[in-house]
């Protein structure tokens, strides 16, 4: 299956609007991000998806509110999606005590359980399996949750994905396995490492799954398949993997400035970006530049107050070192 | 009291717990409709059916992905890895996902889960299937690590390990599947984090773990005769750690033996001879002494097995050898 | 491609002969291996893999001398069919001294390096990286040898298989992975718990090969496949991923009666012993019972003599136990 | 003498052991045209070209499982896990495989390999971009361990773990990346398995490793206008482990502290503490002390990085406190 663009209209408006809406959000909230590394205010890593927001947009706007997200680093859109706080977010990143984690995380960890983000992830793989499996915990609580889980195209290279697609399909898990395919692992292009052309659709049949191909920078067909995939998991019929299309605009971390990456390729894709792209949609079927301004100053109104709130907080508190190994709250080890 | 072997003990403690608690799922390679290589889960599957005791593909990273994933959203899984040294093929999972999480997340996450595991010598499978590796657990923190000795401690200490709230790694010693013991009839739960005083001796104290504890305890009655009187510690858990035991019988004698299987660096025995050696300096009356496998892996051939992991006799050699 | 038996007369005389043999001393060899533990001479744990004779055969005949060959605990047959000395593999599993490894390494890890049996690996998938490792060395040094590596159905689903798979590909190694699908991993048959029906021919594709699937139990075919990927990967065309259908006639090990496996099917199988199928081709193709004959006791002499050599071992010796863990021989971690 | 950063260092080590052995090959992800994610590897792609510098998928057990196989059959290979934590995804090839091979085949197979590896914390990268796993290493008999704490030792280990016949991994820790030092001119190859005494002191012995040994020298200078005065040994190399110096340090100062960046339980400290609680028992002038990161995983944020991790500040007021 190769998707393409539900036609005009198919999209309900006001869905639309939420999926602007939040692309607007994702994308304000990571170039605040940036500024505040720029202010050196930003200590850790951080990897951001500018670029890549209507992946995230799309199924967080199709996602029940019990339905499970796992990403990976690369994952403050996921996180925020499904109704992070964005100033807890930001004063995680800023490792302070008012932070998403207290500190102890980073940005590379963003979790937020109580709006199902179940976790970032930061070494490649890894969540593939631990998706899998709070799908199959959906399953034998007959919960009618699904599990949706974020990775790049590079991930598809490593054991864990294996393992995980194949589980997933013997056990008929409601999860949906997106592959957001930037063209590139960290500064390697992923078809210089990858015996296939397409490192996640190409590889479907391998576990009997249906070839999903889509243009992972059009927000309304990333609502429609996940739409259609969560659906699919939801009512009994297994996983989906998902191969979506997109760019991310910077580089792979703060550290990279991203210069292997051909001039022609970035305009091309620049020219994409999802948030233009959907702006000119939503002006051609009639949402008018009024309305539209007043969701991007209202995301600016939000992200804006999230920086308070993170610049607000104090450092993290350093008896946070010793306390949440176990679930008692301690870190005793001895008697 | 029923006797029970240690493989039946860990049925039964399976089964005592699946019972009780219908969130306790168990997945693993063969443990199904085969009760398990070992035959440590016969009668399961018969008794809670394919739902709850699951046949898993070859696929050790997803076997323990999916209990993680799992304990994090209601259940309590317990999942096999057939051999513990298979546990490097998932060690990710356990030692970066499994064992950070929780503190990652600041508590947000929690991971009610256990990994049992076939450990240990002793059976001629030959060094890929042979390991005692409970000191690779012990050294990643976030994980509870357990090594019971005798069939009431598995059964108690494996009900305890799923009962527990955080995650447990639980090796059970491959060769003590067909020991015999008594276990306490009706609903069994033993504590994790406390060790057990076996045997009561002036002169010596002898700390060990899982198969080494019946080695230990017939070294110490062999020095009893030559007028050395033992004490024997089985530690049982690891982490949590009963220092407060085991050091306390370390100052009461004065001297610390302890038997390890593993490779000699960095095993358990290391840490508790670095507490005794820190916390009981003033208490110490010679050396501590570590008896374990030399840093060799184990190999297959029955001669060479037995001679390269520490043996009643090596270790009632070398306790006499330092008391002298 | 499913590949049917070549036509009678298209594999040579010689060479049929030599299948016949090698075949013939592969099956006496561990039905001896079995007698003797059934002595109670063999203290290890053992994998057979009567039944399967006609895949190791077939590749071994075809190889080269320096091709190198990866095998798993099932190896006895790979190893041997490379021309390692029968006496000194009963020995070993009998943990003698005049063991193939001195008794350190035991059935499960048979290896033989002046023979390019690069070794017996026991961790399900392992030496699939391995064999890439070696294709790779000989690709670079262009030595023109071709890495064999043989494992089961049930390996298929381990992360590992992906990696080694995809990294051939990309990097076009010289390496020939065969898949010897015998139905079971241990003992859950291979349906119950892969996503496709082939694990290993249905996910040629996720590596961009061709989908390869013979019949295991054919010596002819068997041959003609090898012949084919060998050649294949020794011109620089890349590695290649064939799945033999077999079954093997006993347990997973010696300590498994096999009572899991349906009557039928296990009576279905054994009526396509390989042995069985290729003596009755010879007749048919000419050639005559006294020839067989000849070819069935000499093998029969050979495993003889190997049991003597082996009896006459003494137990291996403690000395090594602290030896070859480094490249001087020694076990040595501090001065 | 040059001055290199630490990380420049690296890059000499290896481009001086390609250029002479044409038989080394590197392999990692991003290490070719990118020069790798620490900037560890620059020049060398250009220099040795695609076929001797190889950019790899992100498939950890490949990558290791091709430098195994590659070593049995004539190369000379050097991995690069890039952050030590991914260790974890290919610890069944490292532990099982590569670590026992040789042992299993007596001596058939030889391993000539070199797996570098960013190790360590102090730069914010959170619990599984953190980890100091020197200890998972040293526990697994067939595996030489290396560390280096300055550029000179960085490059001229590098060398000798490139040309030594058996599997060495090599932790270069992140920490240290940035710091500069003299490193000889021409050809460099230092030997593996020996520490070196970095300060001669009377009272107590520090024993440190990595980036804890600049740390252990400024507690010295610290503790030297208090009076004390410390020996501090840098340890180098914990397979093979230079016992001879290490204990002999200990003998002469009767006190002995370690300084471990990972986490308490079952590092590197507590099986040198155990050697010399047994071996120098007699010579012991007070309490073996282990000063390590606590029994957690590493925090991101800066504030608590720094506070979990060993400081010079909790070195001197451990030994202080200690030696009163
Ligand atoms: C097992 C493992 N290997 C390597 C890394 C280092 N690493 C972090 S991100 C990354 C690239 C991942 O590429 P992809 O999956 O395409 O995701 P993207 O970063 O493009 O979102 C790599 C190699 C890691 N985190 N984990
Ligand atoms: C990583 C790992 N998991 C589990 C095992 C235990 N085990 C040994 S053989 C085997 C079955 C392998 O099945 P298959 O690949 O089909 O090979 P076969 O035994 O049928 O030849 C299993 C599960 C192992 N050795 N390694
Ligand atoms: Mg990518
Ligand atoms: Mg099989």
């Amino acid at each position: 299956m190769r998707i393409k663009a539900p036609a005009t209209g198919e999209v309900e408006r006001a869905t639309r609007l939420r999926l602007y809406q939040l692309m607007v959000e994702l994308r304000d909230f990571e170039q605040r991000a940036y500024e505040l590394f720029l202010e050196n205010l930003v200590r850790g890593t951080s990897h951001l998806a500018l670029g890549q927001e209507a992946i995230g947009a799309g199924y967080g706007v199709a996602m029940r509110a019990d339905d499970y997200t796992f990403c990976t680093y690369r994952g403050h859109n996921h996180t925020l999606a499904r109704g992070a706080s964005m100033g807890a977010a930001l004063a995680e990143l800023m490792g302070r005590g008012n932070g998403m984690l207290h500190g102890k995380g980073g940005s590379m960890h963003l979790t937020d359980v109580k709006h199902g983000a179940m976790g970032s992830y930061a070494i490649v793989g890894a969540h593939l399996p631990i998706a899998a499996g709070a799908a199959w915990s959906a399953q034998v609580r007959k919960s009618g949750q699904v599990a949706v889980c974020f990775f790049g195209d590079g991930t598809t290279n490593i054991g864990a994905f294996h393992e995980a697609l194949n589980l997933a399909v013997v056990w008929k898990l409601p999860v949906v396995f997106v592959c957001e395919n930037n063209l590139y692992m960290e500064y390697t292009p992923i078809e210089a490492v990858t015996a296939v052309k397409h490192p996640a659709a190409d590889r479907a049949s391998a576990y009997g799954l249906e070839s999903i191909l889509v243009d992972g920078n059009d927000a309304d067909v990333m609502y429609d398949i996940a739409r259609q995939t969560i659906g699919k998991a939801r009512a009994g019929g297994g996983p989906s993997l998902v191969e979506a299309l997109t760019y991310r605009h910077g580089g792979h971390s703060r550290a990279d400035p991203a210069q292997y990456r051909p001039e022609a390729e970035v305009r091309e894709w620049l020219a994409r970006d999802p948030i233009k792209v959907y702006r000119r949609r939503l002006l051609e079927a009639g949402i008018g530049e009024a309305e539209i301004g007043d969701i991007e100053a209202r995301a600016q109104q939000k992200v804006d107050a999230a920086t308070e709130e993170a610049r607000g907080g104090a450092p993290a508190r350093v008896d946070e070192i010793e306390r949440q190994i176990w679930s008692d709250g301690s870190a005793t080890w001895r008697n | 009291m029923a006797e029970l072997s240690y493989r039946e003990a860990i049925a039964a403690g399976i089964a005592q717990e699946m019972a009780r608690d219908p969130m306790v799922y168990f997945i693993g390679e063969d443990i199904g409709a085969a009760g398990g290589v070992f035959k440590a889960t016969v009668g399961l599957f018969e008794r809670f059916g394919p739902d709850r005791v699951r046949d898993t593909p070859i696929s050790e990273q997803a076997i323990i992905g999916a209990a993680m994933g799992a304990a994090m959203t209601g259940l309590r899984p317990i999942a096999e890895i057939m051999f513990s040294d298979f546990l490097a093929t998932c060690w990710d999972m356990i030692a970066n996902q499994i064992a950070k999480t929780r503190y990652m997340t600041d508590g947000q996450v929690a991971l009610p889960l256990v990994i049992r595991t076939a450990n240990g010598g002793g059976t001629r499978f030959g060094a890929q299937h042979s390991q005692s590796l409970e000191n690779w657990a012990m050294a990643v923190p976030g994980l509870k690590v357990v090594a019971p000795s005798n069939p009431a401690d598995a059964k108690g200490l494996l009900a305890a390990a799923v009962r527990d709230p955080d995650p447990v790694l639980f090796f059970e010693q491959k060769s003590l599947y067909g020991v015999k013991g008594n276990v306490p009839d009706g609903e069994h739960v033993d504590t994790l984090g406390s060790a057990k005083v076996l045997r009561d001796g002036k002169d010596c104290t002898i700390v060990a773990l899982a198969a080494m504890v019946p080695k230990a305890m017939q070294a110490a009655e062999q020095l009893a005769s030559d007028g050395i009187q033992a004490t024997v510690v089985d530690v049982r858990s690891l982490v949590p750690l009963d220092t407060r035991t085991i050091l306390g019988e370390v100052v009461k004698t004065g001297r610390l033996f302890t038997v390890e299987e593993n490779p000699r660096l960095c095993g358990w025995g290391a840490e508790i001879a670095s507490l005794a050696a820190d916390e009981c300096f003033d208490d110490l009356d010679g050396p501590i002494v570590r008896i374990t496998t030399p840093h060799v892996p184990l190999p297959a051939a029955d001669v060479l097995e037995d001679a390269a992991m520490p043996s009643v006799e090596r270790i009632v050699a070398t306790v006499r050898k330092s008391m002298r």
